[in-house]
């Protein structure tokens, strides 16, 4: 009985899948005279999958636009796909949406590896692509016509972070702690650059597996350094992982880290509160910021997603879409992929709630890299954010 | 720095043992490989996180409870999968625990979502006790006591009570032992109830270490997984002996010679262990004829 | 047949998937009495002390076994543990891993009286000295006649009204096969009713109060040792003495179209 | 069944004219797939999805002689499917082989990584093996991850492959790796039926039993480990190819594991149950993901995960569902899609009785 029926149910899925296809084909793929069709992949399963968050911003950013009245009369369609952070998946769902459903542009996208596996396809294919969710050199080297990237970069801040500790704060030994992936090692290139410029070198450089969960000989090297500043390129698991063991063995240097760990709130919690005196770097306002923006998007975000988090993860879907609108807005009625690049390029310190962004004719790679900006904030023990800089330049 | 590492070794060998166990009570019994172990002991934690979250009881209640979810996990699991399976071969019964574990995983991050938390524990995971100069958290502490312990009680149960004795017979001629009148059936789930408790009890003190989400089983229960084959798979003083020289190992290596193969040492070891001795340290093995 | 039988098997007919192993037997145990099934290789000996002892799922098909004027069949094995019948398994089946007294331990596993299961213990003992040198070693690393001592003491230690031994000379040397019976003999003696599956057709008759033949699954002849050992079809096929005026095939053919 | 008389009459490919009008007119049907892809995407797949369940079925085919045959279990297999990835790779980008030259260097790199686990595997058994194949899995990556060589933590982009001046596209990639799949498969069904092949099943069947009748386990086991990597070796390097950039953290557990899910949920020891295991998990793998889009299943699903589940969860239903395939699969039909082939065939044979 228990066999016929779910031989019938997987007919019917089967089925549905069939039903559900569909084609559309138009001049600009993608844009009708009421719809523009946008898409983005986000883990929303697996190890990675609070990364997930991101693109279900992007979503609560789409229906506040269609809420105010679309852009230009179109109203935006957004299909949001799960790839598991496999790359396999992600050009599977990048070739379902040129081929089959036919969007106009990508928005947002995590990870390295499975961004790459998709870039060159989207590019030869002029799919326009916006704020890929990683700040690293792989969006903007070689330079793609349609690719606008936006975070800024992992190895620029981490050379910029390591400045501020040196020169402002006064930190002559400095250690790493990182984790070993593309997002780890662009961290420490960062760091070893500035390191050279001035040199002096680091006093210990720890890497972590990501797969990991025992760091304690980790925390014991990080010690054994005697670093008085540790500057630490992890996912949140790692980082709260971290803490307690060098808590533990009584190690309590000025801890200081990158953007991705700027959900404080999350942090604090995790890490039961060893997180306070954290220097960090953010590329988003904070999330109790009183910018017009934010406080309208918090507004928006109790009334049609109030089962989200306000995380940082969350509003940075909103992050890395807020300039794709931009340039739908600017590009007019009349949207195509070159219209929609032109309008990109006349941005100019044009400000969401993320960093200040500027692009122009491609020339050189940084002409097509958004955010050039973060500020510097220190976590008080309440877990509020003390801000220490306003928002800097940190490329050259 | 020797002294510490060796100290933190044996912490986290006894988080492997503890999971080693669960795997091994469930091995000794069926011959099953139980993939999934990891994964209930996470839902178990997740669900003890859920009743403490939500109702604020003391965290002994909280625990009660949570193991007596666990108990009927581990039941569940057994009536409605396992025991379906007619004449199945061990790749089969691999794959049933495989898809549990991905039923689970998918479970657990549609039900309490993929973000972190931390998991309140009434032991601390950062004070720490002093012994001779070494520092010891009182949760690493804890750990081992608790593995020590349960190891121990399990050792004179399977050695020494009825049941025990007959949970073994019934993995090593399951006709016999029927005919003995003893329940195999019962057992069965029995067995599964036991081990899904102390996979549980792992769970909750892994995330006690660290922080509680989805895939946080993952890398323990490989580990644990070795530490059961380095010490025999069938033999509980195997899985502490194998846990706890794991555990130093891996520390060792990472403190001395590589951070970075510091995770993937274990199964270099465990290769050339069972080269040299195919059924695992503590595993005096029983050749079936053919 | 007298009434009181302590095991009364009506009409079984047993299936092996669609295969039917058991076509219509009925016999009959009486208490005290040494009974014997014997039948060649695959004529349904085991079949039917598995069917008894209840460990083929949903048989036996149709017809009733009835113990102690209780209805046993569809029953679980362990029940009709509990009511007092042991197996002792073709092939001894031993558990390899437990030492001999754990596997000792085991054969009194439903019992809950431990003054009696040590009593029972002692009296096996007596029966098979040889069990208490070996008690802590693993009953796999035990010599097959040591095996088979084991599995008989085992099946004593439930105190069973009723012992079913399935082929309990099989393997052994001829020297081991005369204890065994033996002691077979004396544990009946002791009051325990037997019933025992043989092909050394020989011994247990000179053993039995009574004997059954099984052919394909179906009883072709029932009566006492004495009528059985001069039947002439028992005579050629069983013990292997031929009348010496009978035609190669011929007789063979003749004999076994009289049992159908 | 019709009589063999021959023992030649066994191992030849075509049996009859039947089957050989029915395989010209299957190659037929694969030469056209491409266009009918194209034109109508049925079930939502694409030329890429084909390509991929292509590559995945050599993979499944190699695991199959190692696991359904030979009765060994692998657990590492990613491991092997990376080494042929990244040796491809790598012979093609930085010595610049042609890919014909590259792609069979990859094959025989990985089975003499093959050979080298075949070794241990020679004393191990059931857990054991198990827990040593998985290591060797993930060792391999992270040794990839730790070597600059091989483009370290952040990966390797694999170079464009041009055909007459043009970069190709995903159809040309059907053709060639079709082509090298055909002559894969045929060679898998040929191995299985000679000396080679019955060797693996008595080692199967019972390896001391094996032994005793002469075949040499040594040899055999090893060789089984080699011919497996060789197929998962080259799957890689095409696996490279489609994907057009690896990395080596995607070369985890979990596709070790869904490796062997195809094997067993296509059928233990049938090449052709392999192929269509791979296809069902692949295709499911990445079509479930759009579970939301279903058409009012999906609404209503996506309803109860927000009211009772948690917010973005709902994805979380496609590993539900794939593992409850698994686990489904190996309780209903314990020999896989092939044995719910062979009762369909059966059924249909006797049809009207």
């Amino acid at each position: 009985m228990i066999k016929r029926v779910s031989v019938f149910l997987c007919v019917a899925i089967l089925s549905t899948f069939l039903l559900s296809t569909q084609s559309s084909a138009q001049k600009v793929r993608g844009v009708t005279d009421t719809e523009i069709l946008i898409g983005q992949w986000g883990p929303q399963t697996g190890p990675a999958a609070p990364w997930g968050a991101v693109a279900r911003g992007t979503d609560l950013l789409v229906k506040i636009i269609n809420e105010e009245g679309g852009i230009h009369g179109r109203k935006f369609k957004y299909f949001l796909r799960d790839d598991s952070y496999q790359p396999a998946k992600t050009k599977a769902i990048a070739k379902e949406f040129v081929e089959q459903i036919g969007v106009f542009a990508v928005v947002g996208g995590v990870g390295v590896a499975c961004g790459m596996t998709a870039r060159d396809y989207l590019m030869e294919n002029k799919v326009p692509w916006c704020g890929p969710v990683t700040g690293v050199y792989e969006w903007i080297t070689p330079i793609q016509k349609y690719l606008f990237a936006i975070y800024p970069l992992y190895d620029d801040e981490a050379f910029n972070l390591t400045g501020y500790l040196h020169e402002k704060l006064g930190y002559k030994k400095i250690a790493m702690f990182y984790q070993n992936d593309d997002y780890g090692k662009q961290g420490v290139m960062g760091v070893e650059r500035y390191l050279l410029k001035k040199k002096i070198s680091l006093v210990a450089k720890v890497s972590a597996e990501v797969t990991d969960r025992d760091l304690s000989t980790h925390a014991l090297k990080l010690k054994n350094s005697g670093a008085e500043a540790v500057i630490m390129w992890t996912m949140p698991t790692h980082a709260a992982l971290i803490l307690a063991e060098t808590a533990k063995i009584g190690f309590k240097p000025q801890w200081a880290t990158s953007n991705t760990l700027s959900d404080s709130a999350l942090m604090m919690q995790i890490t039961k509160g060893l997180w306070a005196g954290m220097i960090n770097s953010f590329f988003g306002e904070l999330p109790d910021s009183n910018h017009p923006l934010m406080v309208k998007y918090r507004e928006w975000h109790k009334k049609l997603a109030p089962q989200e988090r306000w995380g940082v993860f969350y509003y940075a879907g909103i992050i890395f879409a807020e300039p794709f609108f931009e340039g739908v807005r600017r590009a007019g009625r009349n949207l195509t992929p070159e219209t929609w690049i032109s309008a990109m390029e006349t941005l100019k310190n044009w400000q969401g709630i993320g960093p200040p962004i500027s692009y122009s004719k491609p020339n050189h790679p940084m002409d097509r890299q958004g955010g050039k900006h973060v500020f510097y904030g220190k976590v008080k023990p309440d877990g509020n954010i003390q801000r220490l800089t306003d928002w800097m330049q940190i490329t050259k | 720095m020797f002294g510490q590492l060796i100290v933190s070794g044996l912490a986290v060998g006894a988080c492997y043992a503890l999971l080693a166990l669960a795997m091994v009570i469930i091995y000794k019994t069926s011959e099953v490989l139980n993939f999934a172990q990891g994964e209930m002991a996470m839902v178990s934690t997740f669900v003890a996180f859920t009743i403490l979250d939500a109702y604020h009881v003391p965290f002994l209640w909280a625990a009660s409870l949570t193991f007596l979810f666990a108990i009927l996990l581990g039941i569940f699991f057994e009536i409605v999968f396992l025991r379906q399976a007619k004449d199945p071969t061990v790749l089969g019964l691999i794959i049933i625990t495989l898809g549990f574990e991905m039923i689970l995983m998918g479970f657990a991050g549609w039900k309490w979502g993929p973000d972190q938390r931390s998991f309140p524990f009434p032991v601390s995971n950062v004070e720490t006790y002093d012994i001779g100069g070494l520092l010891i958290s009182k949760i690493n502490f804890w750990t081992i006591v608790i593995s020590v312990v349960l190891m121990f009680i399990l050792f004179l149960f399977f050695r020494y009570t009825k049941l025990g004795i007959a949970m073994r017979a019934t993995q090593q001629n399951p006709l016999a032992a029927r005919v003995m009148g003893i329940r195999t059936k019962w057992i069965l789930s029995f067995t599964w109830a036991i081990s899904s408790i102390v996979g549980a009890a792992a769970g909750m003190l892994i995330a006690a270490l660290g922080v509680l989400d989805p895939p946080m089983m993952m890398d323990p229960l490989l580990k644990g997984f070795a530490s059961g084959v380095l010490g025999g798979m069938t033999s509980l003083p195997g899985t502490a002996v194998g846990g706890a020289i794991l555990g130093i190992i891996e520390n060792l290596f990472g403190g001395y010679i590589s951070l970075a193969f510091k995770s993937v040492v274990a199964f270099a070891i465990i290769v050339l262990v069972l080269c040299i001795k195919p059924s695992g340290l503590l595993a005096k093995h029983y050749v079936k004829k053919v | 047949m007298a009434t009181d039988g302590i095991l009364k098997v009506k009409n079984i007919e047993t299936l092996y998937g669609l295969i039917m192993a058991i076509r219509g037997v009925s016999l009959e145990v009486q208490e005290g009495q040494i009974v014997c099934i014997l039948g060649a290789n695959g004529a349904g000996k085991t079949t039917i002390l598995k069917t008894i002892m209840g460990l083929l799922e949903d048989q036996p098909d149709k017809g009733t076994i009835e113990f102690m004027g209780k209805r046993i069949d569809g029953k679980d094995a362990e029940e009709i543990v509990h009511l007092g019948i042991s197996y002792v398994p073709e092939g001894r089946e031993v558990f390899p891993e437990l030492s001999v007294e754990e596997n000792l331990k085991m054969g009194a596993y439903t019992r809950k009286d431990p003054k009696g299961v040590k009593e029972d213990y002692n009296r096996v003992i007596s029966h098979f000295p040889i069990l208490a040198e070996r008690k802590s070693q693993w009953a796999g690393t035990l010599s097959g006649g040591e095996q088979q001592m084991l599995a008989i003491g085992r099946a004593l230690m439930a105190r069973p009204k009723l012992l079913m031994l399935d082929e309990p000379s099989l393997g052994l040397s001829p020297i081991l096969v005369h204890e065994i019976f033996r002691i077979i003999k004396t544990i009946n003696g002791e009051g325990t009713t037997i019933l025992l599956v043989e092909q050394n057709a020989k011994m247990a008759l000179k053993i039995s109060d009574y004997g059954f033949v099984l052919e394909n699954g179906r009883i072709v002849a029932a009566n006492t040792p004495k009528i059985l050992l001069e039947d002439e079809d028992v005579k050629e096929f069983y013990l292997g003495i031929r009348s010496e005026e009978s035609v190669k095939g011929y007789q063979r053919w003749k004999r076994k179209k009289r049992w159908r | 069944m019709d009589m063999k008389r021959d023992y030649y009459e066994d191992i030849e490919l075509f049996k009859s004219t039947t089957i050989l009008i029915c395989s010209i007119l299957f190659l037929i049907f694969l030469a056209v797939l491409p266009w009918l892809i194209e034109k109508y995407h049925p079930l939502g797949m694409s030329i890429y999805i084909v390509n991929l369940i292509t590559v995945h079925a050599l993979v499944a085919i190699g695991l199959n002689i190692l696991v359904g045959y030979t009765g060994q279990i692998s657990m590492g297999h990613a491991g092997f499917f990376a080494i042929g990835a990244f040796t491809t790779v790598i012979f093609v980008l930085n010595w610049s082989f042609p890919l014909w030259i590259a792609l069979p260097i990859a094959g025989f790199v990985s089975s003499g990584f093959g050979f080298i686990l075949g070794l241990p595997a020679l004393r191990l058994k059931g857990p054991y093996l198990a827990i040593a194949t998985l290591g060797f899995g993930m060792t391999i990556t992270t040794i990839i991850k730790h070597m600059e060589f091989f483009g370290g933590r952040m990966g390797l982009q694999a170079p464009k492959l041009h055909l007459f001046g043009a970069p190709m596209k995903d159809i040309h990639y059907y053709y060639m790796i079709m082509v090298i799949a055909v002559l894969m498969v045929i060679g898998a069904t040929k191995l299985i039926k000679t000396r080679v092949g019955r060797a693996f099943i008595a080692i199967r069947d019972s390896d001391i039993a094996a032994e005793a009748m002469g075949v040499n386990l040594t040899y055999y086991k090893t060789l089984a480990f080699a011919v497996s990597a060789f197929y998962t070796g080259i799957g890689g390097g095409l696996y490279a190819f489609i994907l057009g950039f690896i990395n080596p953290e995607s070369f985890h557990l979990i596709m070790s594991i869904t490796f062997l899910a195809m094997v067993v949920v296509g059928g233990l020891g049938s090449i052709m149950g392999s192929i269509a295991g791979a296809a069902l998990m692949t295709y499911l793998d990445i079509k479930l993901q759009a579970i939301q889009d279903i058409p009012v299943i999906g609404a209503a699903l996506l309803n109860f995960s927000q009211k009772y589940m948690s917010v973005g969860g709902i994805s979380n239903i496609a590993v539900i569902v794939y593992g409850l395939i698994m686990i489904l699969i190996v309780l209903f039909e314990p020999l896989g899609i092939f044995g719910f082939w062979i009762r369909t065939k059966k059924y249909w044979k006797t049809w009207p009785f």
